[in-house]
This record gives structure tokens, C-alpha cells and sequence, in this order.
């Protein structure tokens, strides 16, 4: 059920994985331009993966996301004008300026962190689940990771500590086929990410990460469950990466065989339109959303170029609660 | 005021903050039965909810703690020895000390993660250490490290209620020593150092349990007629320089007294601070008494020596007061 | 099968059970009376789990073992001299006094580490795994860890990279029902931790650890898979200490239910000296062992007793290959 | 001699000591496909045996370098960039740098962990440490932290054929900086520093890329009429002490340059050095020029200025340069 206001949550479905597509489509271009410093993961193909998680989860639950990190937030239904402006690096964005691309954390909506370190999230998703927990909400706490993540210990310590107490979480591996060039197989012990569920004693599920509307299913089951008081699901989206591991990187990291031209031609957002046709949606009003979300995206660019970059004395807020001193042969030079 | 050891302080400052504040819990391996006896009577007390035995994944509980900090709760992590930070060192480094950061001030993380300085035991290297200095590098983490159950409570009592991570080292050296601990409301703000000991000859900052150490060597100083100043920062960040500058502006001299291994040491920042701010007020070289950079061996007859002693102050002191007082031009 | 010389392999899983409870009553004993320094825990009651499995192993195969550290060395075959020198903190000591009771580790014997941060030994096994791999050695690398390592995200990555790497090494998890006071069911999510195999793809195999021929032959068929290049097996050995978690901590740690009679009546070197009666085995000679046991405890007491302790500069070996130089301040008041 | 990049030095002495000694073989996340380009061709040269793409499981990893080091292998760990060894730091302060000492001598670990000091290029706090001062107070690591290529190569051949365990941090803003660099036989010995630039008014100690600003601002003070010299340590354990101190006791006067957060910085622990062992040659304060201890934001314009600069160091010599010479009596 969609919590954002929008009456279809079908065609809000359509809208969150558009919004994603053409937000990054736009990123991509700048940051060839030069635009947008640092790294840039680009999450082109997994859409279905982090738009039918989040529609399962209500505005009040919480995400934890990776370095991959455009598409959970907008999933989770992020306005895109602080996310742009995040990624150029301005005062307005949504991080003030200080995470850029690998962090695009919403904390307004739920997002406790879109953190870099890979598997990282784990714990920390753990924990808001218990502290959602202790509190009596009835809150759950969504962990994206991906397939190489699974093989980080904070990985396993997260969902054991979720399982043995039973907590309000719901991890879902986003299973792209790589690590930065590794194939997961090279990795990644076991047939599946999702039968280490069976060791921590919790349903272990694979679902297609294409298919937004069978993603939504086997999440919900899952936050259903967690907020039913009985414990943690591991959830597996087999999902693809259309792009390298980054843009922009001087040359192609992944390996590609043939099996990529099979995913593209399986994409997410082109499935669900021709499900949406199928079922009666009018292509017209599809287009307008396309149209809409092009807009948004231009006028978060707009938004995003027109702000200011942060001055220097913020470098020194929120290291703690009391922006640090700053030292005055440091500030002489800034 | 009762005479209560820096344990009980420990117990008294977690009761009361968890009376006072439902958000507050905390979380350990082994709290329930209480291992180091500093949660006696607390399941009762407050429910085994919020004293909560973990599996042994100290990144997984740890960082949990600042899952549950983001979402508001307070917890209060009994990480027991500090040797077992080390696997939890991604989400204490990556994740508690930055995420404020990161986030662009988004994410709030008032939790606070205590273990104790575990040396001079005979529990070998890998029980042994005291990290201290390594966190200090890291922003983002605020750091306690007390000397007596007076501090210990208050400083404590404002970690809890700090908006900021804070990691409390609780050397073991002062477990059991008594201390006039005030009941109640017994605050003591988090980057204020104290005086322990007035003097005009030298000033000699304690790290931890060093300060006791420091205070024992200020003693058979004054039998010798050298005034030793005695000053405890208490909290290693937010780091009291000025205090520590104040004093060696009067006497002109210094040692860091610093149990944890002499090179990157707080000794060493210590001194480095001196030397940066107070130059013009130095008389004679700053010295460090710490742990040599070995390791902590388990024969108590090759251990103990290599940690700060009274001897090795005094001589530091000795040298420190007749070093020559003139520069060359 | 024995590699020690001795005839009679049966006589020689027996023969180093009682060196293990004969060696650590005697350890409890002085450490009561002052005599031995730092913590001790003792490994009573799960001697059968550390002699099945290292009777399954060749001389120069790899172990890598635990803060319960006086079983698996014994169990290796290590000599008593050294063992109880190191004890007492002396020179002559297996680890010339520097490790003490928690690392009580004969590299002679194979053994790579007694570790006593918990979980740590995970990466270690498949790291020596590795070596024996990469050198076109035919040997094996056992990890001891237990049931509360198992939440430790270091023994997931030492599963995970040997499995994935298909490497031979065994995990042998000793799960005595608890941690240091916490119950495994409240520490370690899933039925058992062998149910973690399965995420890997690899063998889990469950079985009674006070029964030495049943660890002994699970290991074997274990070993066997990984000297034949087929990878790692993880094997749960359900076992129990009698004693608390360590000795004299003041007070009673591991809280006691009623089926810790039951344990104590399934004493491994009972059960199994039951079992060679039967087997025809005549009480003298398993009285014999016992006595020579006896007999070579004692003195590996009076061995450490007469040693000396290290001198202060060897506080300075061992950091690096070469002594560190020693602060003159220092040595001035050692 | 050839001009190579730094990061062609250290694929140079890569390639050189594997084919050297069989038992040195490299490992990471991958390496295979090489990303930053230190192990171009190697799969081809040496098989995928010998050069490993490991899981992302740091702790795992560099904890099964250490497991095959004991067995007689040499592992190169490729941990790519600094920050990730926070996962490990259990293997490596609990494992790899106590085995040898806890087991008296019968564990041997010669073994490399390199990582990338990755800072400066909107990374954001999570990719941008330089935490080799956290290392500095663990006893057991060896550590380099070469400034150009030629000191790359020598001391990283110099580090795989150590039988102790050697850190090697690579300075992300050296990497495309050409040298001339000896091919082959080109061994650095662990410990020893190096003059850079000599000069006699004030020695300007330089940490990793820290000598290279360090070089720049002493060509902008000569302009002004002060000679500056240059030392760079290259080992920060052992650390050189005395190259440090010879060149203080010559021109009376430091500053230490470190991309290091200041608190517990390689550059205190430098100027505690100094003021302990020359004070008497000291004519001014010791100054710190280091990145204040604040977390590294994504966003350039204000990311870029934390870090040491030639401003900052002109300022500060010139602050040195124009310090009271008297003590107070
Ligand atoms: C602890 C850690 N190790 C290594 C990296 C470098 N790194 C960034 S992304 C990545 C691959 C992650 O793979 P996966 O978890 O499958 O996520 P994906 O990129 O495929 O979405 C790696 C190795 C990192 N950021 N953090
Ligand atoms: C990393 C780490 N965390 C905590 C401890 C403290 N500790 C020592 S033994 C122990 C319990 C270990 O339980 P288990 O793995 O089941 O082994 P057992 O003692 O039962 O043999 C704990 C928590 C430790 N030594 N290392
Ligand atoms: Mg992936
Ligand atoms: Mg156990």
C-alpha cells in the first residue's frame, strides 16, 4: 500500500522505479561532465529490487542502504531535490554537503544511513529493529545489502543477533551477480545468499529482483512477520546491475558474459509497464508519469546547481553535537 | 557522601541514569550474571528487556547500539574488556563515530560503550590492552578515562546523558579502590579536567589509572622537596589542554604519566600539546613514563615492570628538575 | 590412527583423555593455592570432542584452538612439561611464559594458536588451510571454536573463504551449552550450529562429543573430504564442562539446570574406558596408563617447578624477530 | 633507472619478489581485475593460485594472511583502501601483531598488508582515513608509509622478505608522482629514514604525502630566505628517531607534517620525541601541521583546505622562525 498519498499504488510503483532510472540517467551524464565529484554506484536495473521492498514497509519503518545508494531512498520516497543537490555537493543537499554519492540518506524518510563500508548496515539495522522494539512501535528495520556483502561478519552478526532476539528486521541481500568484479560464485559460499537463513533457524526466501510486484509479496510476508513479534526474514532479490561497478572508472571492472544481454532484455520497469498495460492502465497515463518524473529530475538539477555550496566553518559541525573549534591556522588558509 | 569503590560507582551512575531514564539500557555479554559485579540486582530491578545478554559479536551489538541510538533510545554497551573493541573497531570507527558526520547531522547516537583497562594481571597480550589512543585518533568519539569512583560516577552519569558517542575506559587498577561519592545528582561535565594535586615545582598529568600512580610519586617527591602538581584530564576528548597548559605555564615542567604503550599515546599528544602551546614556559624536556612498546607478557615477574611506577616517575621527576635550564642562542 | 607410536590407538585416545583430566585437576588444584596466576578454564568434560578430533589428524596437520586451551595440545599429542611450565609463567614454558593458561599452544605439535579473543582462530584455519594448499602439501588445517564463537563474524569469514576456496580445513564448534554464563539457545540463533553448513554448501555433521570414536570418526570422514581438495565440513560436537567457565572467579558463573547431572554421568573417559572393558581390554593396563599419567603430571610439575622464571629482558623478544632495544628508565627499576 | 609512477613501483617490487620466492603470493578483493592497477598482467604471469580475489570479508582475509604466513607462506594482502582495515583490526592487533609474542617466539608472520591512504578527492569520511597512527600504538606491526616511488619499491621489497609483519600505507596523492627508481635489487632497509632536502634553520618532519608539501613549502621558504630540511622517516615503526633528532639538534626548530588527524598523530608522537630527547637544542615550539580533528566531508570546497598545505607551512615555519628565543628564567 503506498503511504505517499498517490491513490494507485501500482502506478506509484511505476513512478518510485522511473524516478530512480531517470534521477541516475541524469547523474551519470553530469558526472562524465564533471559535476559531481567522487564515486558514483549507479543501481540501473535493480530498481524493481529496492522500489518493491519499500513499498512493502510503511513511511514510519526504517532502511538501512550500501554505497549503492540512489535507489533505496527514492524507493523509500525521498524528494529528489536534496538527493541531487547532495550529489554536487551543496549545502542544501541531503546530507548538508558532507556524503555525496555513497550516501544518500534520508533520515525524513526512515533511512538510517546508506552507508559505504560494505555489510556495514547490518548491525545498525538490528538495532534501530530493537530499539523500535523496546520503544513498543511497532516499527520494522529494513536491511538492503548486496551478495559480496554477505561475506562480511557484521553481516552474519546482524541477523544472528536479529534472530536470536527475535527482532522486528527484515534483511534483504540485493544478489547483482558481482561484487565490484568478482562474480558472486567466487565469493559467495552456498547455492544462495538465502539459505544462511536456515542456519540462523529464520525463513530464508528467494524472490525474482525483477519483478517489483513479487519482491513487494515476499517483503511483506516478511514485515508481516517481523511485526507479528516473530522475528527476521533473509529475503534474496536475484537481481542484475546494468552498469559497471561505478562510472567512470577508466575502464570496465565487471565482467561481461553473454548472460547480460538476458537481464537487460528482462528489465524491471519494462515488465511492469507491459503488467500495468496488460492490466489496463493507459499507456498515456504512464507517459505522463515518465514526463512527470523527467521534470522532477530537471528541476532537482535546477535546484541543486542554483544552491550554495557549504562554507568551510561547517567542515567542523556535526563531528559532535557542539560544531569542534577551529583551529585558526587551518581556518587562515580555508 | 558514602566511601564506594569506582565499581559501585560504575553500578550506582547506570541505576540511577536508568531510573531517570526509560530510553537509557544496556547491553553486554554476560551482564545478567554480572561478571565484573556492576549490574548486580539489575534484571530485577529494570527486566531482562533492558539488560540484555548478547551473543559474543561485539560489531554486531555494539553497532546495534547505535542502531538503537539512532532511533532514540540511550544504550549503554558493557563491552567488558577493552582488548574486545578491536572486532567491533569497523562500527565504532565507520559507523558510531561518523555517521553524525556523514549524514550531515541527520543521525543523533547518544549511546555509550564502556570497557575496562585490563592489565598487569597476567592475562597475557590479548586481554591486555589499552586502546585509548587509538579512538583518540578518530573524531567523532567523545573518551572517559577516570581514576577514582568519584569521577567515574559523574563522568559517567554525563556520558549517559551526552548526545554524543562516548567510549568509557575503566582501568582495573582502580576497581576496588574506595572514594566520598556524592549520591544523586553528581554530574560532572565530559572535557573538564581536575587538579588533583597542587604544586609549583612540576606538573604531572595521569592518564587513567596512572593518576594514582602519579599521586603516589607526588608523595615521595615532597619527602625529596620537589612540589609535584598533579593534574587528571579525566576526559582524553574533549582534551582539558588549557588546564593542563595552565598548570605547566606555573611550574615549567612535565611529565605524561600514560599506561597504554608510549608511541601515539595520549602521553605523547600530551606532550605535544605542551610543547606546541607552552614552549616559552618549558624548562626542561617533557618526559613520557608509559608502557614500553612490547607487548604484555603473562609472567607477573617480567609484566609488571613495564608498566608507569612510582620509581620511574620519581626518576623522571629527579631528571626533569635538574635538567640544565639554559638554551643554546 | 595413532602417529605417536604408540600400539595401540584405542590405548592412546584413552591414554590422552586422562592426560587432559589428570593435567587439569592437578592445574585447578595450585591455581587454588596461588600457584598459577591468571585466569584458568578448564576443559573437563569435553575431552572426548578435542581427542576424536585430533586422533583423526595427522603430526603435521594444522589445529588452531581456543581460551579452553589445555585440551586440544594434549589432544595433539603435545608434551606435558612445557605445558605446565607455561602455567606457572616460566621460561622453559611452551610459550616461555608469555601466554600463560588461555594459550597454551605447541606449535611443534601443529597446534598455530590457542587465541583467547573468541572466534579468532576462525581466519587463522583458513589461512594455514590456504598455505598447505598453496605449498602442494596434503595437509589439513582444524579449527576449534565454541558455541558461543559461533556468533562471531570472524568464524562466518573463515567458513566462508574456505568453502569458498575449497579448502582443507575442518571447523570442529565444541558446543558445551554455554557461553561464559549465557545459554547457546540465548546466544546463537538456529537449532544447531552445524545448520550453518548448509549456507555454505558444505557438510554439517552433529555428534555426541562425549563420545570419542563418534568425534573421531566424523572428523575422519571430515579430514578425508579435505585432504581430497573437496573442502571444508563443519561438525558440531555436543558436549559440556563440568566446571564453571573458569576457575575461582569468586563466584558461580554458569547457572546449572538439572540435566547438568545427567552430563556428568555421560563422563567421556568413562564411557569410553567402559567401552574397551568391553571391548576386551583387561583394567590393568588402563590402570597402568592411568598411573603412568599420574606419574607423568607430576612431574611435569616438579619440571616447571624447578624452572626459572624469564629475565625482564624478554619481556623485549618476540615482538620482532629481532629484541626491541630496552628504555634505559625502564630497565633501570625491573 | 626508469621514471615510474609510484603505483608502477609497487606493482615493480610486486612482480620482483614473486618471482623471486615462491611463497609470496597476493591477495584481495579484486586484484584479479586489478583496480587501481598494482598487479597488471599478474594472473597471466603467476595464475590465479598466486593471486587471489577474496570475498569482502577484510577480517577473513587478512586473518588467513596470518594463518598462512605461520605455515610458511608470504602473503601480500591487497586491502586496497585504509579504511576497510577497521573490519580486520581484530585479526590485526589481536592476531597478527601479538602471535609471535603470546607463543614465545614459535609464531613467525612475515607477512604485507598493504592499503591506500585514499583522502582528498570527495570520498567522504567513510573512504578517507589515515589511521596508521591507531597502528603506531599497537605493538607488533612494522610500518611504512613511503612518499615517492623509488622509496615504494625499495621498502615494500624490503617488507615482503621481512619475517615480521609489516603495514604498508600508500599515499593515494603520490600515486601518479614519477621517480626515478633502481630496477631489481632495490631493498630499503625497515627503520631507516631519509634527508630529503637538507637545510639548516628548520627540519620539517614529513609524513607519507605530507613530504611532499612538506618539499613545496621548503622551496617557497628558501625564496624567503630560510632553509629548510626536509626529513622523511619512510618507516614509521621503527621509527627513525635519531635521523629526526640529529637534524633538530642541528637547526633547533620542527614542525611535523602529517594528513593524519592531529590527536594522537604520527606528528605527536614526533614532537614528543623531540622535546623529550632535544630540548636542549630547541629554540622554538614544535608546531603540528596535520588535518584537524575533524571528520573528511564529500563536498571539495570544504573537504580540500583541512588538510596540510605549503600555506600552512610557511606559516608555521615562519611562526618558528619568529619565536621568542629566551626561557624564562
Ligand atoms: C568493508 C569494505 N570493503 C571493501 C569495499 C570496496 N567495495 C565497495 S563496493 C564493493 C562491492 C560490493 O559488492 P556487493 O555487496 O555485491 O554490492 P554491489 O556493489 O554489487 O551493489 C567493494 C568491494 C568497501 N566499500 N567496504
Ligand atoms: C572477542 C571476545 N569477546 C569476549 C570474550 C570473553 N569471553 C571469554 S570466553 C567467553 C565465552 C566463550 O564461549 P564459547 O565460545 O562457547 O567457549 P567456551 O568458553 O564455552 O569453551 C567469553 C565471552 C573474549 N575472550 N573474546
Ligand atoms: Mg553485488
Ligand atoms: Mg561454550
Amino acid at each position: 500500500m503506498t503511504t505517499t498519498g498517490e491513490n494507485d499504488p501500482r502506478l506509484e510503483k511505476y513512478r518510485r522505479m522511473q524516478r530512480i532510472r531517470q534521477f541516475e540517467a541524469k547523474a551519470e551524464k553530469i558526472h562524465a561532465d564533471g559535476e559531481i565529484p567522487g564515486a558514483l554506484h549507479t543501481y540501473a536495473g535493480m530498481e524493481a529490487s529496492g522500489v518493491g521492498a519499500c513499498m512493502a514497509l510503511r513511511d514510519d519503518d526504517y532502511m538501512v542502504g550500501t554505497h549503492r545508494s540512489h535507489g533505496h531512498p527514492i524507493a523509500k520516497g525521498a524528494k529528489l531535490r536534496p538527493l541531487m543537490a547532495e550529489l554536487l555537493g551543496k549545502k542544501t543537499g541531503v546530507c548538508s554537503g558532507k556524503g555525496g554519492s555513497m550516501h544518500l540518506s534520508d533520515f525524513s524518510m526512515g533511512s538510517l544511513g546508506e552507508t559505504s563500508i560494505v555489510g556495514s548496515g547490518g548491525p545498525v539495522a538490528a538495532g534501530a529493529a530493537l530499539g523500535a522494539k523496546l520503544q513498543g512501535l511497532d516499527r520494522v528495520a529494513l536491511c538492503f545489502f548486496g551478495d559480496g556483502a554477505s561475506s562480511e561478519g557484521a553481516i552474519h552478526e546482524g541477523m544472528n543477533l536479529a534472530a536470536v532476539w527475535s527482532l522486528p528486521a527484515i534483511f534483504v541481500c540485493e544478489n547483482n551477480r558481482f561484487g565490484m568484479s568478482t562474480p558472486t560464485s567466487d565469493a559467495v559460499a552456498g547455492e544462495n545468499v538465502a539459505d544462511r537463513a536456515h542456519g540462523y533457524g529464520i525463513p530464508g526466501v528467494i524472490v525474482d529482483g525483477q519483478d517489483v510486484d513479487a519482491v513487494e509479496a515476499a517483503v511483506r510476508e516478511a514485515v508481516d512477520r517481523a511485526r507479528g513479534g516473530k522475528g527476521p526474514t533473509l529475503i534474496e532479490t536475484k537481481t542484475y546491475r546494468y552498469g559497471d561497478h561505478a562510472v567512470n572508472m577508466g575502464r570496465e571492472l565487471t565482467p561481461r558474459g553473454p548472460e547480460h544481454d538476458e537481464w537487460v532484455k528482462r528489465d524491471p520497469i519494462t515488465i511492469y509497464r507491459q503488467r500495468l498495460i496488460e492490466a489496463g492502465v493507459a499507456e498515456d497515463d504512464l507517459d505522463a508519469i515518465d514526463k512527470a518524473v523527467a521534470d522532477d529530475v530537471a528541476d532537482a538539477l535546477q535546484f541543486a546547481r542554483d544552491s550554495a555550496y557549504p562554507v568551510f566553518e561547517e567542515a567542523f559541525d556535526h563531528v559532535f553535537v557542539d560544531r569542534l573549534p577551529i583551529p585558526a591556522e587551518v581556518q587562515a588558509h580555508a | 557522601m558514602a566511601r564506594i569503590t569506582f565499581l559501585e560507582a560504575i553500578m550506582q551512575a547506570q541505576q540511577e541514569e536508568m531510573q531517570r531514564d526509560d530510553s537509557v539500557f544496556i547491553m553486554g555479554e554476560d551482564v545478567r550474571c554480572n561478571v565484573f559485579g556492576t549490574t548486580t540486582g539489575f534484571v530485577d530491578a529494570f527486566g531482562a528487556e533492558r539488560v540484555r545478554d548478547t551473543p559474543i559479536s561485539e560489531n554486531g551489538f555494539i553497532g546495534a547500539a547505535g542502531g538503537a541510538a539512532m532511533v532514540g533510545m540511550r544504550p549503554i554497551v558493557d563491552a567488558t574488556i577493552s582488548s574486545f573493541l578491536f572486532p567491533a573497531m569497523d562500527q565504532i570507527c565507520s559507523i558510531i563515530a561518523k555517521s553524525r558526520y556523514i549524514y550531515g547531522g541527520q543521525a543523533r547516537l547518544p549511546l555509550v560503550i564502556r570497557s575496562c583497562l585490563f592489565y598487569g594481571n597476567s592475562n597475557a597480550a590479548q586481554h591486555s590492552d589499552r586502546p585509548y589512543p587509538m579512538f583518540m585518533n578518530m573524531p567523532g568519539l567523545k573518551i572517559i578515562a577516570p581514576s577514582c569512583a568519584s569521577d567515574m560516577k559523574g563522568l559517567l552519569k554525563a556520558a549517559v546523558r551526552s548526545d554524543d558517542p562516548v567510549l568509557s575506559f575503566e582501568d582495573s587498577t582502580c576497581w576496588m579502590a574506595k572514594d566520598e561519592v556524592p549520591e544523586g545528582e553528581h554530574v560532572i561535565p565530559l572535557g573538564k579536567g581536575d587538579i588533583k594535586r597542587e604544586g609549583t615545582d612540576i606538573t604531572i598529568i595521569g592518564v587513567a589509572g596512572g593518576v594514582n600512580v602519579a599521586l603516589k610519586a607526588a608523595k615521595a617527591l615532597e619527602a625529596e622537596g620537589i612540589s609535584a602538581e598533579v593534574i587528571d584530564p579525566r576526559t582524553l576528548v574533549p582534551l582539558d589542554r588549557e588546564l593542563i597548559l595552565q598548570s605547566v605555564r606555573k611550574t615549567g615542567r612535565a611529565i605524561c604519566v600514560d599506561p597504554a604503550h608510549m608511541t601515539c599515546s595520549a602521553a605523547s599528544e600530551i606532550s605535544a600539546t605542551i610543547v606546541e602551546n607552552a614552549f616559552d614556559a618549558l624548562r626542561a624536556p617533557v618526559l613520557r613514563v608509559t608502557t614500553p612498546d612490547t607487548h604484555l607478557p603473562f609472567s607477573p615477574h617480567i609484566e609488571k615492570p613495564l608498566y608507569p611506577s612510582v620509581e620511574r616517575i620519581v626518576d623522571a621527576a629527579r631528571k626533569v628538575m635538574g635538567a640544565k635550564q639554559t638554551q643554546p642562542a
